[in-house]
């Protein structure tokens, strides 16, 4: 399959405009939460283009990450903030020029670096990598950066533990709430024991 | 083309048989509901009262459907609509048996955990999308607990991944047929991975104890307060749909699919048994137990459930590497 | 999708209306009209409005020994997800527009079951000025069970008698259920007490008036109001002491707590506070119609709730047109308890942080514990 | 760890309740037998010789406190004893409001009207729960609880070797073991405000109040 042949192919292009029809979406919208939903719209696609050239494993790992996790934790956030709805900054674009600067330099660098991808267009080059392969892979001559990797990942979850863990300073143990009640108790029966006022 | 065709009849098949089997799954569990309140049950409509998923289905359309004020009506209707269609997708992948399988991905597990861990977008939808404050924190509720559980959900199965070095769920069963079921061998651990996917996967589809996204008595019906007539009925479904797949993937990941016990007559009828068995059991302690407050349920979660599995992740390494070699 | 019956009430679905035009399709509408008619009837979710006693009498109903889940009818906390509301207990003028508005929530095609004397008509408590003179005067109820509390099995049969009214629906002899604004009808007694005028709900204020006056108006007499024995009070001696010192009373009734000059009542209060009465058991206040006007007296009573828990009680008089300083300020507790006073006497609270109804709809006019107030004050739109 | 053990627990409990027998009364197909003293409903009574026993005494349209008793009579010549008594004319009993207090069953010195231990019909208009005279004589053909006038007067006498005890029918035994026969101690409200007729035993209230 070369370049000619997936220029062709209408199911490449209904995803790849649906893809950025999404995306467009995703910075238009004045609502910010339908913006975070386009936003997810637009990475299942990427994923679907993903699962497309065969790269099963890329896009599940899409959908996992990008649209199960940074997807939820941006709801997550919106809804942290006050106005999700109608943002004031999010109505009006300031700088116009700057943005679209910025874009076209962002685009350009993406085509040349595409158009410069050694192996592009040669069908001997598009070999399926396999599960196996991308494991050893990873674990062979990337060992190192995965590790680092894991490493952070590891120390996130160690973090997490830690703070759920952390106890409230404000909060009073629980041998002191026991003890509070037994307090109590012995008030109530005190009370109970000397009450002489009749109503 | 041919597999076009293909895709069409198995996806059929499973989108029926799945949601016929989900309507008298929750016959099945209003049945067991009753017998362990020493009640009968519906028993009224229908021999044993068998036609009353059908009653219910019949008045649901005919409800009439109404939009809160302020509701966000796009995203409304859409959430019940996708969380049936996420928890149908799930199934697409699921080995029930060497042959009766939609789609042997590679990566069927990887599939599976990511419609999964997506689940919770049109839940907090619903939720967000009712303009009801009740529903938002069902909402907000359903998208910590998912995310938390995601984690132990993910490194359990990622027990099974190391044990057979495959991430396809035929490739899991096939491993187990050879060298035993996952929830027995190696004795110990495996039980402890199978109970703590049993419990992320209890979380993951807010089932008691862990039903906080919709807990009655704080929050009217959580995510669904708002809802009417079938969308809440597919809100509902999507929930026993997701209750039901995830039941036969804890089958296929760790009791062997649709694999006898000592290999005998090993086929389809196991797999089903499994299920429905692993469903049930789902609402036994559905009936059995308390639910959580929000914050024990986070700290069972963090404190207990992570570590462990990540102990159990080391574990099933260590194994491979030197037993299994 | 429901059936159009005669009357035009039933829930009308575009689809069905369409369909049912369609000439030719009117026989396949008329089966699947049988078959929504039969969903509709066996699966009735319950939306439980139970404010009182019928409300146990409805948790039994669910529960093991008739087991209303064998008629394929559950209980939904939302009023969204149900069929039929049960009214189960007495509905006061607050909580009606409430009920109003949770049965509005419902969606069509809706019944109700209106369980009980209180939810039916209001019971004995029909002619009393909080309560709403049966249920089916704010939304048309299909099924009446009547009891006081009706039993479980009671219940059952109206869920069943509601049954065959949506199976009636199909074969038309559907029975509409009916609003009933005729109020003026329901307010009286069905029958007027013969020889009692006493407890004739028609007093008029003029009568209730007269009343008053004939009653020992100062609390100082020798009998108190209803004519019942007085009950010694151990008043703390410490606060005789204080209120002999430092305020200058020496009238300390043995049957009664002592007044206190209403400029130094908060004073009183913060003393005591202090000296450990720190639990504020009551505020009450009683209305004295004087022919110059409405005299209060408003009665306070402190508790040091430590070992030989003492109790500290002092009464103000308020003339007419007199208002008393709030105690909220010092005790949490009297928030409320004077919002009631007020609600229901009209005492006023001065510095009050939140002087509001709080028993009766702020709509409401007059205070109906004072003595003048005429039991047939109209109270919209029952009375 | 207590939470696991206990939630073990609850999971053994309900499992165990499986298997057992359901202990649910399917309604319309097996009615559940009603206590002795259970009471809802009325009826209206006649004697052995087939006479209206109601004379019209006003006695419970005066002690309802809920006010739903109406009734109207006339004096006429009996035709069985020859004596002019009360007949009733019309007799209405408002069941929307009834409390079911027994206050009327109490009073009625003639044992005219009693209560029934079958509940009356839900009905779908606030017209079908109205007990018109017909509608009284017709349910005395249901079963009676067991009180009627002159039982629960007895019941009120000071401590005498129960004669209550033998009068009371006693209808197949019920699962619950009903204390119902045996005289009420004394240590019950003594009904004071109650105007006895002066034909039933004559109550004495003051007795009653004695401890």
């Amino acid at each position: 399959m070369n370049l000619e042949m997936l220029m062709q192919d209408p199911a490449l292009w209904g995803l790849g405009i649906a893809t950025l029809a999404f995306a467009m979406l995703a910075v238009s919208v004045k609502n910010l939460v339908h913006a975070v939903l386009w936003l997810g719209m637009s990475l299942l696609g990427t994923a679907a283009l993903f699962a497309k050239f065969d790269a099963s494993f890329l896009a599940a790992i899409q959908v996992l990450l990008y649209v199960g996790g940074v997807v939820v934790l941006l709801i997550f956030g919106v809804m942290l903030t006050r106005e999700h709805d109608n943002l004031a900054a999010f109505r009006t674009t300031r700088r116009p020029v700057r943005a679209a600067l910025v874009a076209i330099a962002l685009f350009v660098g993406l085509v040349h670096a595409i158009l410069n991808t050694p192996g592009l267009g040669d069908p001997s080059a598009g070999k399926l990598v396999s599960m196996p392969d991308l494991g050893m892979s990873l674990l062979g001559p990337y060992a190192f950066a995965f590790e680092v990797l894991s490493l952070l990942l590891l120390a996130a979850m160690v973090g997490a533990v830690v703070l759920a863990r952390k106890r409230d300073p404000g909060q009073p143990s629980a041998k002191k709430l026991i003890r509070h009640r037994n307090l109590g108790r012995q008030v109530v029966e005190g009370l109970a024991a000397t009450d002489e006022v009749g109503q | 083309m041919q597999g076009l065709l293909r895709g069409l009849v198995y996806g059929g098949l499973i989108i029926t048989v799945l949601m016929t089997a989900t309507a008298w799954g929750m016959w099945l569990e209003r049945k067991l509901a009753a017998r362990m309140q020493s009640r009968i049950g519906p028993n009224v409509v229908g021999k044993f009262g068998l036609l009353q998923p059908v009653a219910d289905l019949m008045k649901l359309l005919q409800k009439e459907e109404i939009y809160p004020i302020g509701a966000d009506r796009l995203l409304f209707d859409l959430a019940p609509f996708l969380v049936t269609t996420f928890a149908i997708a799930t199934a697409a992948v699921v080995p029930f048996s060497a042959e009766a399988v939609g789609a042997d991905l590679d990566v069927g597990l990887l599939w599976v955990l990511a419609l999964g861990g997506l689940m919770v977008i049109p839940v907090w939808m619903a939720g967000w999308a009712s303009n009801n404050k009740f529903a938002l924190i069902g909402g907000m509720r359903a998208v910590a607990q998912s995310i938390s559980y995601g984690v132990p959900l993910v490194l359990t199965s990622l027990v099974a991944v190391v044990f057979t070095g495959t991430m396809s769920l035929s490739g899991i069963v096939k491993f187990q047929i050879e060298h035993g079921w996952l929830a027995l061998w190696p004795p110990g651990p495996g039980v402890v991975a199978f109970v703590l996917f049993y419990m992320a996967l209890l979380a993951e589809s807010n089932r008691i104890p862990f039903d906080i996204p919709e807990a009655e008595s704080e929050l009217v019906a959580g995510i669904t307060t708002e809802y009417t007539g079938m969308k809440f009925g597919l809100l509902y479904v999507g929930e026993y749909v997701h209750t039901m797949v995830g039941s036969a993937i804890a089958a296929v990941i760790f009791l062997g699919g649709w694999d006898g016990p000592f290999h005998i007559a090993s086929g389809l009828h196991w797999m089903v048994i499994k299920t429905v068995a692993l469903f049930a059991s789902v609402y036994w302690v559905r009936w059995s137990l308390l639910r959580f407050r929000s914050d024990q349920l986070m700290r069972l979660c963090w404190l207990y459930l992570v570590p462990v599995s990540l102990g159990l992740v080391v574990f099933a390494a260590l194994w491979r590497h030197f037993v299994l070699r | 999708m429901a059936v159009i019956d005669e009357s035009g009430q039933a829930y009308d679905h575009p689809l069905y209306t369409t369909l049912i035009n369609v000439p030719g399709l009117s026989v396949a509408v008329a089966s699947i009209d049988q078959l929504l008619t039969w969903g509709a009837k066996n699966a009735l979710y319950i939306f439980p409005m139970a404010t009182s006693c019928c409300g146990i009498e409805f948790m039994a109903t669910a529960a093991a020994r008739v087991d209303i889940d064998r008629i394929g009818s559950i209980v939904r906390a939302t009023p969204r997800q149900a069929d039929v509301m049960v009214i189960a207990g007495t509905i006061t003028v607050k909580m009606a527009p409430k009920v109003k508005r949770l049965w509005d929530q419902m969606p069509e095609p809706k019944w109700a079951i209106a369980m009980g004397s209180c939810a039916i008509s209001g019971d004995f408590y029909r002619d009393l000025y909080p309560t709403v003179p049966g249920i089916d005067t704010i939304l048309p109820v299909d099924v009446y069970v009547p009891g006081c509390p009706p039993d479980p099995q009671a219940l059952m049969h109206g869920m069943l008698r509601l049954q065959e009214k949506i199976a009636a629906k199909q074969a038309g002899t559907w029975r509409a259920p009916e609003l009933r604004p005729e109020t003026e009808k329901m307010h009286g007694p069905a029958v007027r007490r013969i020889d009692d005028p006493e407890r004739d709900p028609a007093i008029t204020a003029e009568q209730s008036r007269q009343a008053g006056l004939q009653s020992p108006d100062a609390p100082e007499g020798e009998l108190d109001w209803r004519g019942a024995e007085p009950v010694p009070v151990q008043a703390a001696l410490e606060l005789e002491a204080l209120l002999r010192e430092r305020f200058g009373i020496e009238d300390f009734p043995a049957d009664s707590a002592p007044i206190v000059p209403r400029d130094r009542h908060l004073e009183l209060a913060n003393t005591l506070k202090a000296m450990g009465y720190s639990l504020l058991i009551y505020v009450v206040a009683s209305h004295w119609p004087k022919p110059e006007g409405d005299t209060f007296e408003v009665a306070y009573a402190l508790r040091s709730p430590n070992a030989g828990a003492k109790l500290a009680q002092w009464r103000v008089v308020l003339q007419p047109g007199e208002t008393i300083e709030s105690l909220a300020s010092v005790f949490a507790a009297a928030d409320w308890q004077e919002r009631e006073q007020y609600d229901l006497l009209g005492v006023h609270f001065a510095n009050h942080p939140d002087l509001r109804r709080i028993m009766l709809p702020e709509n409401w006019q007059g205070h109906p514990l004072r003595r003048d107030y005429a039991a047939d004050t109209a109270c919209r739109p029952w009375r | 760890m207590g939470y696991l053990l206990d939630s073990i627990r609850a999971l053994g409990v309900t499992a165990k309740n499986i298997g057992r027998k359901p202990v649910t009364v399917q309604f319309p197909k097996v009615i559940r037998e009603r206590q002795e003293r259970y009471r809802t409903s009325f009826a209206l009574l006649k004697d052995e010789q087939g006479e209206e026993r109601c004379v019209g005494c006003l006695a419970c349209e005066r002690i309802c406190p809920s006010q739903i008793i109406h009734m109207s009579s006339t004096k006429k010549e009996s035709p069985v004893t020859g004596k002019k008594r009360g007949y009733l004319d019309d007799f209405t009993l408002d069941m929307t409001a009834c409390i079911f207090c027994e206050l009327c069953v109490q009073v009625c010195p003639f044992d005219a009207i009693v209560m029934l231990k079958v509940p009356h019909e839900p009905g779908y208009v606030r017209e079908d729960l109205v007990l018109t005279m017909a509608k009284l004589y017709e349910n005395a053909e249901k079963p009676l609880t067991w009180g009627n006038g002159t039982k629960l007067m007895e019941m009120q006498e000071p401590p005498k070797p129960a004669p209550a005890q033998a009068a009371a029918p006693v209808p197949a035994p019920a699962a619950a073991p009903v204390p119902a026969a045996v005289p009420v101690p004394a240590a019950a409200p003594a009904p004071a405000p109650v105007p006895v007729p002066a034909s039933a035993a004559a109550a004495e209230p003051a007795k009653t109040e004695a401890p």
